[in-house]
């Protein structure tokens, strides 16, 4: 025991900045994964989807990126975080005053040796970049004031409770849905979520993609998948192999959902375009987010390969079919390549990995169990989000005027250019 | 006095600029337009769907050269930018009533 | 003690890779953090500081930030690091030749865990971006060769000294003055010289602010705000619970004041902008920069709050009333958000956070602390800037001829355009 | 020993997540590597080379890094791991099937105490990246389905093996070669393929540097130099001091290599240009690289101010005179720097820094042994990429028809135009 | 042969170009100008400080006809570029003396 | 009724807009064009090559006037845009048969 107590004295100054149990290189790495899902957001996304956007509204683009970051932020920490995180309420959502304005998020978590207040930080980064996904479906004829007032609400009433659902201990969770870093809980809730949105706003006069600045483009998915090595790797929540499986798997999916999507324009129309490359990095990245940490490459090679078609045909067949006005595809991409991925995870899931079992390792029931993981995810987003869409209807009305979408909405609401070159 | 108004095609322009400098037309106005014609335009298709672009990248030179030289920038421009296909582009005539230097006020064809 | 030595020769493998007190984890955050601040100037900075200058000179202002960046590593190598970090000298500067071109940085420091060197490279970006900073108030008519030679001796004759009084055991460190990461070494400092040398030059031409590429603007304040997190979050110098604060104080404070910014414009004008978002973002940065390890989350929601009010009624009022040109408002939102910053630093300074106690703490005395150390770097710093500046319009002169303002610098000094788009 | 066992159960949970070995902050290091290193071709190479690009041909210059990034991801995984790290065959190359698909990459490698997954991860970025350097030299001209093929027969048949010889127990590793992050194994050999390539493709009919947009070429430079830290400092495989002699180095060797290439065109033409600083940057990286981990600080500023003037000399003076087209200057830049480089790494190794000992430090046949090294590769890429590049032409042909290159590429192979401003 | 050059809305472009090309105009040269006249132009707000742009976005078109489609060129444009408001623009006719198509050397009307 | 077609140095533009605002002319168009001509080009260096640039950055002003406002706009023009150097640019006349307003449909000189 004296040894032990002396052990201890011992080796802690050696390894561990505090002799509390810390992690240095658990901490470490979560900190800059946390630093790398900012990026995402500011400016990766914000720049992906201005380069994809007309150039008379890619400042409204980049303002909605970045407005909802700062809003989101805040309450998460106002509430989002406790609604997530919180003591579980009937499955559904967390006890929204645990955590209320930060409250009680201190010292180390003993699971993870890196501290309590890290997971507020790395958990904040989801919701605000999960929000910010949904603009992608209405730029261009949106009001700002009422995306403001939309990024509160969904950041409160739909993020939080979904992320409850699969890792905050709610019912999804008790189920054993598996979703590692949030295919559900980030593409899914935000694609179907963007899809209500366009709906109840309409058409853009010119509903067409015509992309302002394609290497913007090439940056913004360049930023946005160096980022997602924090947000698939670093939902891990630890620096070990199963973080590097998440990050080779990332990679891997990524590559070969690139060349899959690129592979379809060659063949349908003769001419890979570099949108098409970018937009099967996105889709890689999305198909493989739930399945980062549980599969292993071959699988993930799969996945991404699969990805890629299915999201092709929903932009460019189906939705011009239905005549829904998802301006940058954020439910042809993010919904339905999150969709392709959740239930993939329930097939490919390879015990060896990270001990969870999948259809092909003998467990057909949890591609059950994905499959009503994803169903429960879009009704619940797809029903909030069409009654705050109502809401803010009614108080502030959701669309700009026909002649601000004319002259485009940098002039019209921000008073704004973007080149001058 | 003849403005000379020259539509070409974009991957012309030196070749034109050089030919006209060597016949010793001593200056011009280039600007960068966009042309609509029997050339047909060309298809970007951006996530699966078709975006034409019937309006092509083309020159304009204005040159403004006493009348007597007229033909002979004309017959070098046709020289030097034609390839022979579809969009090569037109030369318009105009009438010029007079010229100013800037810089010294000189008027009329001492100003070209 | 055959045990202990067991001990040691058995454990060393498995946790670190030198058996000599390295901890691999704070390594690896400093490494990260450092190679950051390398990314906040080249290319954050620059990018940030070219969309916002008109287009005739862009790479100009990009030249400037990327050549005080290769001229400062090597000052500070050759002298700067032993003039703030060398042996204290009365207080005011530390020894010159103690660590002159490198000498005598080797081994593990022992208080931190990490290579001593690793303490080299770290402050050598803090040194870097802080000359830089001082390019935005004089692009458009400063001449290139004396941008050379002001980097030169402002990095070794300003900012080491200010560096030592505060983080190098100088003056101010012995009272008790709290700078976290920058506050007032950084940014007032900057600051102030900017506001100096702009008034030494006098005013461009065409004296506003026209934005050539907001993007690129967003993309800058995007990049900046993410090596901030090393800027700030890793000026905890270990991978701590106070790094995590840091990071989230970090987090909060630039979205809430990225928000008040863009509520005063929509205010003031009815169209809140996205230079004025992307203005807000680093308002919140700086003013967050000496506070972040020492407040909490709320406090630095407020800090960052109030800083943008502030820092936009000196760039949209006061600035247009004095006449002075700060071109890129260097003083206006660094050296004003700085002294905002460095002043609630001491009143909101909670000691459950890292033992400092502010004003709210009951500490009030902590408040003139703080302030004796904004005076006394405004101070040194206008008045050693003014000298330099002297010293420079007598040996090459500041301002380039009219007609090479008129052209642009771009064309002019580089014989070069940006774009042929 | 009972006590040992007690340390081992107590001990672990503290320190690393795992009780096998693993160090977290070893892991994390690597992680964030490899992150960094992906970063730097997709999106920093594509964006550097399509900057310097002509405008109508920027597009393709992306497509080219995009695409090559994924397939030698793919085939990496593959094969291309297996060749360079399989156990060695004769000196020259690894059992093509021992790590095949993945197979048998598990658990923690002893020797670094991280995951032997990782060693794959990291070293594919190196891979990815070697290929699409490549490209710079053929833009403007080479059919898109030849570079496809290109790229998987390169990063197949010649990538792997050198990496073999130097890094993987080849022979080049038994002369004991030095290479700290791949000069020879990166920048020579692919710009040694890039030579061969661009003279059998030919010249472009406007056969110059025009960059149409040079705040890109900052841009990627800056993402390029921000990720070089992970590709040098991250070859220390550890975080330890070597690393941060790694991260020293390349620092101060690219600034002085910025200032001594802007001091050459000061000389040479009164004007020095930003895309003239940028180039210094990549060449100071380059010539650091094989050099990082075994110079001191002071060697790493002569080898960076060295490099500079002779990539300028390459670039302006020589390649006029032979007239061979390598578009963006991939053997002047990568190729040359690389050789400089990896030859002075014989000059100035201080075995204060890493063990190794160079000339200056009574060793002077490390020059030689490196001047076989430069040889070697040179011989055996040249062929190769001759060979690869025969079968292309046949099979497939290698260049774009003249009206596809007046056009440009853009529009003709990937029916897109980059700004619609 | 006239050239008809219209002045006209940026947004309008498509809509007119559409319609001249349906009255069987053969070519047509689109140019960005910007315009000053009747119609104000905006404030830019750049961190408190207003920047005036009286600078509109225009879009000049040039036709080319004979004699006597002017008319119906004219109407069309009036027709598909009016919105009422201050700002649609102007029509100036300008005498041409002379057209050539360079792929052809044809001159006169046929080369219009 | 004239078109004034003036081609000046893109820094004079906002001088001789004012200056012909001032002088009561009520619309203007303006169009970034490139100039060749007596002034010199310059030259850009990339790693060591050069490259001529020798169209240069000019803008060219169109003002349609009554035919007795002509020699008022022409002078203004050269007051304001004069620099006694090399490059200050060219007046153009040239006739204008019609002028038509689109929001009005008012033509002649009542629609310029
Ligand atoms: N009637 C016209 N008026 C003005 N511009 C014209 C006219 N006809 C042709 N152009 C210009 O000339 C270009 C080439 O014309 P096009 O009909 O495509 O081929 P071609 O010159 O070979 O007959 C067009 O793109 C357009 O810019
Ligand atoms: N006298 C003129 N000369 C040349 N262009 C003119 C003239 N008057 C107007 N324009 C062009 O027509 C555009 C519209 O004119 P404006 O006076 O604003 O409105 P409106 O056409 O409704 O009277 C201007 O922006 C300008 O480009
Ligand atoms: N004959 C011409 N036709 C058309 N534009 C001309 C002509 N001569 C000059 N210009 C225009 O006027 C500009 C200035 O002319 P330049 O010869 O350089 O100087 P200057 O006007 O002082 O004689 C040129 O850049 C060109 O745009």
């Amino acid at each position: 025991m004296g040894i032990l107590l002396l052990l201890l004295i011992f080796s802690f100054p050696l390894f561990a900045s505090e002799g509390n149990g810390l992690d240095t290189g658990n901490t470490t790495w979560m900190l800059i994964s946390s630093a790398l899902v900012v990026f995402m957001t500011v400016p990766g996304l914000a720049l992906f989807y201005g380069g994809l956007d007309k150039s008379k509204s890619i400042l409204n683009t980049l303002a909605m990126s970045l407005v909802s970051f700062a809003l989101v932020s805040l309450t998460w920490f106002f509430m989002g975080y406790s609604l997530a995180y919180g003591k579980d309420l009937g499955g559904f959502v967390g006890n929204p005053f645990q955590y209320f304005m930060g409250k009680g998020i201190k010292g180390i978590n003993p699971d993870t040796h890196y501290p309590a207040l890290l997971d507020f930080m790395f958990q904040l980064t989801f919701a605000t970049i999960t929000t910010a996904l949904i603009s992608g479906a209405v730029v261009g004829r949106m009001k700002f004031s009422s995306w403001v007032l939309f990024s509160i609400l969904w950041s409160l009433l739909v993020y939080p409770e979904v992320a409850h659902w699969v890792w905050g201990g709610g019912f999804l969770a008790k189920d054993g849905a598996l979703d590692f870093a949030g295919g559900t809980v980030v593409h899914i809730n935000a694609g179907i979520s963007a899809l209500v949105l366009s709906l109840l706003l309409g058409k853009r006069k010119e509903p067409y993609l015509v992309p302002n600045n394609i290497p913007l483009v090439v940056l913004g998915s360049g930023i946005l998948w160096f980022g997602w090595f924090g947000f698939n790797a670093g939902s891990a929540l630890s620096a070990d192999e199963v973080a590097v499986y998440a990050m080779v798997n990332t990679t891997l999916a990524t590559s070969s959902s690139m060349l899959s999507w690129m592979l379809v324009e060659w063949l349908v129309s003769k001419k890979p375009t570099v949108v098409g490359m970018a937009s099967g990095i996105i889709t890689g990245l999305v198909a493989i987010t739930p399945a980062a940490g549980f599969v292993n490459p071959t699988g993930s090679i799969i996945i991404g390969f699969l990805s890629s078609p299915v999201s092709y045909y929903m932009v460019a067949k189906v939705k011009g079919k239905f005549g829904y006005d998802d301006a940058l595809d954020v439910f042809g991409i993010h919904g339905v390549a999150g969709i392709v991925g959740a239930i993939l995870t329930g097939v490919f899931a390879n015990p060896e990995v990270n001990g969870a079992k999948g259809l092909l390792y003998g467990n057909p029931e949890q591609v059950l169990i994905q499959i009503k993981g994803v169903l429960a995810t879009i009704l619940y987003s797809a029903l909030l989000t069409f009654l705050i869409g109502l809401i803010l209807k009614a108080l502030l009305g959701l669309r700009v005027s026909e002649e601000e979408e004319t002259y485009g909405l940098d002039e019209s609401l921000h008073g704004e250019s973007a080149y001058k070159i | 006095m003849k403005k000379v108004e020259a539509i070409i095609k974009p991957f012309k322009l030196d070749e034109v600029k050089d030919a006209l400098a060597k016949i010793g037309v001593g200056g011009m106005t280039v600007t960068e337009v966009k042309g609509f014609g029997k050339q047909k335009g060309h298809t970007e298709i951006y996530r699966g769907m078709e975006y034409v672009v019937d309006l092509l990248p083309k020159v304009k030179i204005e040159v403004v050269v006493k009348d007597e030289e007229v033909e002979k920038v004309v017959e070098t421009i046709i020289k030097t930018a034609q390839t022979g296909r579809v969009g090569d582009g037109k030369i318009f005539i105009i009438p010029v009533e007079d010229v100013i230097r800037i810089r010294t006020g000189e008027r009329g064809e001492e100003a070209i």
